[in-house]
């Protein structure tokens, strides 16, 4: 088979989703090199848009046939994932869209569902617990919270559900272990937590036990990390339910880029993923132990 | 007119003096502010459960920030406190599912001795560097900032490391949730770490040493002190107090990550500064330091409990706080 | 002063053909010098000589690049960092070696606390601090920082910290440059009283009349070079001027000039007070001389500062030359012509980490902007100027200002000062460790000055000083001006007993 | 013995000279080391297109660098300039989408000047807190890192802040993408910054202040320069220079975020001690400092051309590179 190399442009493992984002991505980089012996797969994290432009431009320098982009921020990488493009590149977005999202910019899109994750667990907490008082910590102040933000409220629109306060607590458990202690000082009663990550639901967890509340009925967390994954397979009652939000599905990018690239199959266009409802039911079909995240 | 003389002479005889005390006050005078505020924010605020809260969890910014005390007043600087954190812990929970020791209360032993012994010698590490090396502490901790990072990242390939034994976790867990006499464990051990800081600063022979090294390297030098000893030693000490920290760190999540302590070093050194230690060293105040570390947790527990501040706003609002504190401070000991 | 002279006794200390080289540049060429059991040894020469380079090398702090040093006859090389004081041997260094931020006390026992147990005995060192304090008649309070006390105050608490060790030999580089008549007294006491217990004394001092006074033996040095060595009674003041100098030299003072009394008042100061100075007024005249005389901490250099608008004052005026300057306002009084010379030449003089045009030019510099840049070459030439003016000398010419002799770092800060041209000068000890030579260069450079026509207050601890270049005295003592003397009263006996309070005047 | 003294002489003249010069090289040659191992690496390093990609890169931090540059040698130090950046490109962008003025081009014109003027406040805010309010620069900037921040994610409500108009986008794109005669132009605008920086600072009287004022404040206040007023004006030419740095970014990625510039502060710290920059204050080495953003950004791309190197030991292998870096200026400048 012919030489080719994919770049795969990711963001740093900050917090254990994207450590998740760089576990599947080396992974399944090494599958597709063994798979097509002539391909070169190059991974590389950033920490910011400002170093992923970089980075880019480093991928190019080297040489790429198809490039796999997580942004960390999209926006602001538009420009620089058109250079890329430009020079007759196969561009796969993954995750995170730029508000233009067409053919200009990209060939294909792997969508993960950002206002779907939100809406999902709105709805599942409006049918649920519909009188509830909710306390919600967010992730970083950057469009993909927002999207959450809004996918959230949708979900929970119509029901008697009162968000009583929202708070950053940066995807870092530390930071949400913190807001959490404060918010039960805050309110005497809580009756759920959406905090929309499974990293922040460890700090979440401590801060409530911590309290020996007993008022709040349940936590939704999201992503699907094997931990909260566990939880809601052993049947806890504090975690009933995790959002799907695989990191995974920079894995799937990359392999459909190898099909585009190796012309098995034409492939263009946008593949959303679903952010599905992890319950004790169907939990076990997405656990893996062996997986970091 | 020989009457308002004697006056004088007697005044004389003490010269200097006094401004000193206040300056080591001022800190206090801060927080006692904050409290007030926070008082008027949040009635919920005054209450001991909240207050012992903030404490507990000003712990390992506290603690860390005592040692930062220390090289800071000898004049140099360690960046590397955070990403020494993520360090530390990770060896420490990779020994304790290692299970090397079939005993579980061994084996919690040994890896708390482990992990000191990690910290004191990450500490030796960035001491022997800038001091041998003759690097600025500032490059060179930074240098060490990014091997510690790396090397926890690699360690939990980007991941966590978490606790797995739940027999060790339920043992560990009083370290930092328990209390004794209805005392958090948390604030005893930072009052320990403070008596014993204070205690090494300013009773004896090595904490003259190190606000001397810090005042004037060549008058140190001149009066027959080992600086390059000393300032190793600061470096030490640090490391030793990250482990403490460490040691607290691990009972409360039970897991770590690449991303556990990130900018912690800049809130160890805020607390120091705030607590009255001068940056360009030669002045050390150990109490004003942990003074200055539940001064940060308390604005950021004042910013939460308020319900008029958009959460978009309260990174500024911390930061005008924290100004107006300090100009606070300077007002109490700024001389008529 | 006893067995010296019978030529038998074993020096405690000795040099043996000690060269000392900087980088390339020689500044000892083979010296040799001793010093015997219980007797104070004078060390005297041009600034530069390498007087203050032979006493670091004796006591640890430089090592020699050849010949020997001999203790109780033996060779030996002694530890470096201070670290000689083990042995009994110790060093007032000519610039203070003093840590601002600690006390007075950390200071004295810094390198050598004393601890039980491990923990300091805090209340041992201060009552001993006290007591080193009492003797040298000494009202600094032990706890002080260091950063608040006066330079001779600083000074004092050197010389506490050399006595309290029980040295062998201790040698003291100008430690009376910043003192005045008591303190220096003082100090003599205490040496005489341990010379007769046998300690051994090294005196380097400008101060001629000093080193007659207290030595035992003198040794002169000339461009690094030893010139003689001598019992201090076969010599007199202008025999050892000569050694050093290798010339003649004329009378010490120049004429003085009287201003005519209708002369305009270039500054007059209306009942200024600070935190310590209280009520104090004075005017000066255009071509006048003022002194300034009094003990230590009488508040001279608080007034001046107060007066230049270094500091702020809590009430009083201040008018130069017509204009009102504000309280703490130096940037104005400055602009209307007036000049302050610090005595505290390594804190607030010099940039210690610069060259010598760096300094030089640093308050003067819109005198070297040209198209809106400095212009180096017009720097240089003004550094050409002034090393010919006030006899700088080094041996390489980019030395860091650091580095330099006392004696030529004070010259080179008494040219930046002069740099502005001042109409106003205030000028707070002219001559701190300037050797004779030169002294008198600068005396006669002062009387030229105020023939100009220009108004220059002395303050000076050298009493002899304000007496042979001032027409008026001041005299102030315990922030207050007690005298304000003219004509036959500007005598040493009179300004004393202003000084020590037994007697009030005051005089327009 | 005459004739040996004076060749001693002319040769002392030499040699101090020489061992300045040194220390100012020292930067370069860990920068040839670096392309040599860089070479080494990757024959595609070497390339002219991939270095010029990486000077022009480097242009946000090396010119925010020589900003800092001013503000360490004045003896300050300033946090805050990452979230500088973040705010004033905030305001940049609102102001274009604001579409206050109809013409595009006068739109541009104006929106550059008020950017610059942003920036220059936000500096002299900084300023006047430091030096008015007598609070440790480390703090003072603290809080308006803070404040910036806040702000910032303020305006654009935790989301990102995108230029809408696809026709300034155009016309401004040049500024970051654009060449003139072959040379980017980022490239031109560092050569021209650090130009007029480097005769500031070398050849006015305002620099030999600044530098004045930074060894020891005190010998500045008796020379009669006006210290509060220099230090304030370091500040001020701080934020222009983050301004211009701002200028260069909006273009490049036509959008900014509350995250934008985050840790900036730390990297324009580091280019300006690793180019020889005491942060102690008094030394002051404009063409060390862009030396230093380049060494920085080279090792990034090193890291990122290599291909050997495990993802998550980057940040180890930078965080030594930085030391060994270090180690190599000492080794040059160490006198025998
Ligand atoms: N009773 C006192 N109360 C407060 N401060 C005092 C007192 N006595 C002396 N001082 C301090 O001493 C200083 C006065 O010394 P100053 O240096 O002005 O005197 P001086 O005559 O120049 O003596 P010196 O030769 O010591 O410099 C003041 O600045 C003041 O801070
Ligand atoms: N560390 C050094 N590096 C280079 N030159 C030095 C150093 N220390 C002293 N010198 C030079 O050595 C010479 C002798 O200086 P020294 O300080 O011994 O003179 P001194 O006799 O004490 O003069 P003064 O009376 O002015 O104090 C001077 O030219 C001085 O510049
Ligand atoms: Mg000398
Ligand atoms: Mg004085």
């Amino acid at each position: 088979q012919d030489a080719k190399t994919i770049g795969v442009s990711i963001p740093a493992a900050d917090h254990g989703w994207t450590a998740g984002v760089v576990y599947h991505a080396n992974r399944v980089a090494e599958l597709l090199m063994k798979e097509h012996p002539g391909l070169n797969v190059i991974v590389k994290t950033s920490p910011d848009p400002a170093s992923q432009a970089n980075a880019l431009q480093d991928l190019e320098t080297q040489g790429i046939d198809a490039l796999v982009i997580l942004p960390t921020d999209p926006d602001p990488l538009v420009n620089a994932i058109k250079e890329v493009k430009n020079k007759g590149t196969f561009v796969s977005i993954v995750d995170r869209a730029p508000s233009v999202n067409d053919a200009t910019v990209r060939d294909l899109y792997v969508a993960g569902n950002n206002p779907a994750l939100g809406r999902v667990a709105g709805e599942y907490i409006a049918k649920n617990t519909p009188d509830a008082e909710v306390v919600v910590i967010r992730g970083l102040p950057i469009p993909i919270d927002q999207q959450r933000q809004d996918g959230f409220d949708e979900g929970i629109k119509g029901s008697n559900v009162k968000i009583l306060d929202r708070q950053f607590g940066n995807w870092n458990r530390d930071d949400a272990f913190k807001v959490m202690q404060d918010y039960l000082t805050k309110y005497p009663k809580i009756d759920v937590v959406w905090c929309q990550d499974d990293d922040m639901a460890v700090g979440v967890l401590q801060a409530i036990e911590q309290a020996k509340r007993t008022d709040i009925q349940y936590v939704v967390a999201g992503a699907g990390s094997k931990d909260m994954i566990k939880k809601v397979m052993d049947g806890d009652k504090m975690i009933p339910v995790d959002v799907l939000y695989p990191p995974a599905m920079v894995g799937t990018a990359m392999e459909l880029t190898a099909a585009a690239i190796y012309d098995q199959v034409p492939v263009h266009g946008t593949y959303t993923l679903d952010a599905t409802l992890i319950t004790s039911g169907n939990a076990k079909n997405y656990y893996f132990p062996d997986s970091p995240f | 007119m020989s009457r308002s003389e004697e006056g004088g002479a007697v005044a004389a005889v003490r010269k200097g003096r006094r401004s000193i005390d206040l300056r080591a006050v001022a800190p206090f005078a801060a927080l006692a502010l904050l409290l007030v505020v926070g008082a008027l924010v949040n009635p919920n605020f005054i209450g001991i459960n909240n207050l012992a809260n903030v404490a507990t969890r000003s712990a390992f910014i506290a603690i860390i920030a005592v040692g930062a005390t220390f090289v800071i007043s000898s004049g140099d600087l360690d960046l590397s406190v955070g990403s020494m954190v993520a360090f530390v812990a990770s060896l420490m929970i990779l020994f304790l599912n290692s299970g090397a020791i079939a005993d579980p209360s061994l084996l919690l032993a040994a890896a708390v001795t482990l992990a000191t012994v990690i910290g004191a010698l990450c500490g030796l590490a960035n001491g022997l560097i800038t001091t041998v090396g003759r690097i600025e502490p500032f490059i060179a901790t930074l240098g060490t900032m990014g091997i510690y990072r790396g090397l926890t990242t690699w360690l939990s390939q980007g991941g966590a490391i978490t606790l797995r034994s739940p027999e060790i976790q339920e043992m560990y867990r009083p370290a930092y949730f328990g209390s004794i006499l209805g005392v958090p464990v948390p604030i005893l051990v930072i009052l320990a770490v403070t008596a014993i800081a204070a205690f090494i600063l300013y009773r004896t022979r090595y904490g003259r040493h190190v606000v001397a090294v810090g005042s004037n390297r060549e008058v140190a030098r001149y009066s027959g002190i080992g600086v390059d000893r000393v300032r190793t030693l600061a470096f030490v000490i640090q490391g030793i107090c990250v482990a403490i920290a460490v040691l607290l760190y691990v009972p409360r999540l039970g897991s770590t990550s690449a991303t556990t302590g990130i900018l912690w070093e800049l809130q160890a050194i805020t607390a120091v500064v705030i607590g009255g230690t001068a940056l360009k060293g030669g002045v050390g105040r150990v109490w004003g330091t942990i003074c200055g570390a539940f001064i940060l947790e308390l604005v950021g527990n004042i910013m939460l409990l308020s319900n008029f501040i958009s959460e978009y706003l309260i990174g500024a609002i911390q930061g005008a706080i924290i100004i107006i504190a300090m100009l606070v401070q300077r007002s109490l000991t700024r001389r008529p | 002063m006893n067995s010296h002279e019978g030529g038998i006794a074993v020096p405690v200390l000795a040099a043996e053909r000690i060269s000392k080289i900087f980088g390339e540049v020689q500044v000892l060429f083979s010296v040799d010098f001793d010093v015997l059991p219980g007797e104070v040894h004078a060390l005297i020469g041009e600034n530069g000589a390498g007087k203050s380079t032979l006493a670091k090398i004796l006591t640890g702090f430089e090592q020699a690049s050849s010949g020997q040093i001999l203790l109780d006859g033996q060779s030996v090389t002694l530890p470096s960092n201070g670290r000689a004081e083990a042995l009994g041997i110790v060093l007032i260094h000519q610039e203070f070696n003093l840590a601002e931020h600690l006390t007075v006390t950390e200071s004295l026992f810094l390198g050598r606390e004393v601890a039980r147990f491990g923990v300091l005995d805090r209340r041992f060192m201060r009552e001993e601090t006290r007591r080193v304090l009492d003797i040298l008649g000494s009202s600094i309070d032990e706890d002080a920082p260091i950063s608040s006390l006066s330079v001779a105050d600083k000074q004092m608490v050197e010389i506490a910290k050399a006595i309290s060790r029980d040295a062998r030999v201790v040698f003291m580089d100008e430690p009376t440059a910043v003192l005045s008549r008591d303190e220096t007294d003082i100090l003599f006491d205490q040496v005489r009283k341990l010379r007769a217990k046998g300690t051994s004394f090294v005196f380097i001092s400008h101060k001629l009349d000093e080193v007659i006074e207290l030595t035992d033996r003198v040794t002169v040095l000339r461009d690094g070079q030893w010139i003689k060595t001598a019992p201090t009674s076969l010599l007199d003041a202008e025999s050892m001027a000569q050694l050093m100098v290798g010339r003649e030299l004329a009378s010490l003072y120049p004429a003085k000039h009287e201003p005519d009394v209708d002369e305009e008042v270039t500054l007059s100061v209306r009942s200024l007070t600070t935190g310590y100075v209280k009520d104090a007024s004075f005017e000066l005249r255009k071509g006048e001389v003022l002194g300034f005389s009094g003990l230590i901490g009488s508040g001279r250099t608080e007034f001046m500062e107060a007066v230049a608008g270094l500091r702020p004052r809590l009430s009083g005026e201040v008018v130069l030359k017509g204009h009102a300057i504000g309280s703490g306002d130096f940037l104005s009084a400055k602009a209307n012509g007036l000049a302050y010379m610090t005595k505290d030449r390594k804190g607030r003089g010099l940039l210690l980490g610069e060259g010598m045009a760096t300094n030089l030019t640093l308050q003067s510099l819109d005198r070297h902007v040209r198209h809106g840049y400095l212009d180096p070459s017009s720097e240089a030439e003004a550094l050409a100027r002034a090393r010919r003016r006030f006899d700088i000398r080094v041996r390489d010419d980019n030395v860091m200002v650091g580095r330099m002799s006392g004696g030529n770092q004070q010259k080179l800060l008494l040219a930046k000062i002069m740099e502005t041209e001042p109409d106003v000068i205030i000028i707070d000890e002219p001559t701190r460790g300037i050797d004779v030579g030169t002294k008198q260069q600068i005396y006669h450079f002062i009387a030229a000055l105020a023939r100009e026509g220009r108004s220059i207050i002395v303050v000076s601890s050298e009493m002899q000083e304000v007496i042979g270049l001032c027409t008026r005295v001041a005299v102030m003592r315990e922030g207050r001006i007690v005298g304000m003397l003219e004509g036959e009263e500007v005598s040493e006996q009179v300004i004393m007993r202003y000084a020590a309070g037994l007697k009030r005047k005051l005089a327009g």
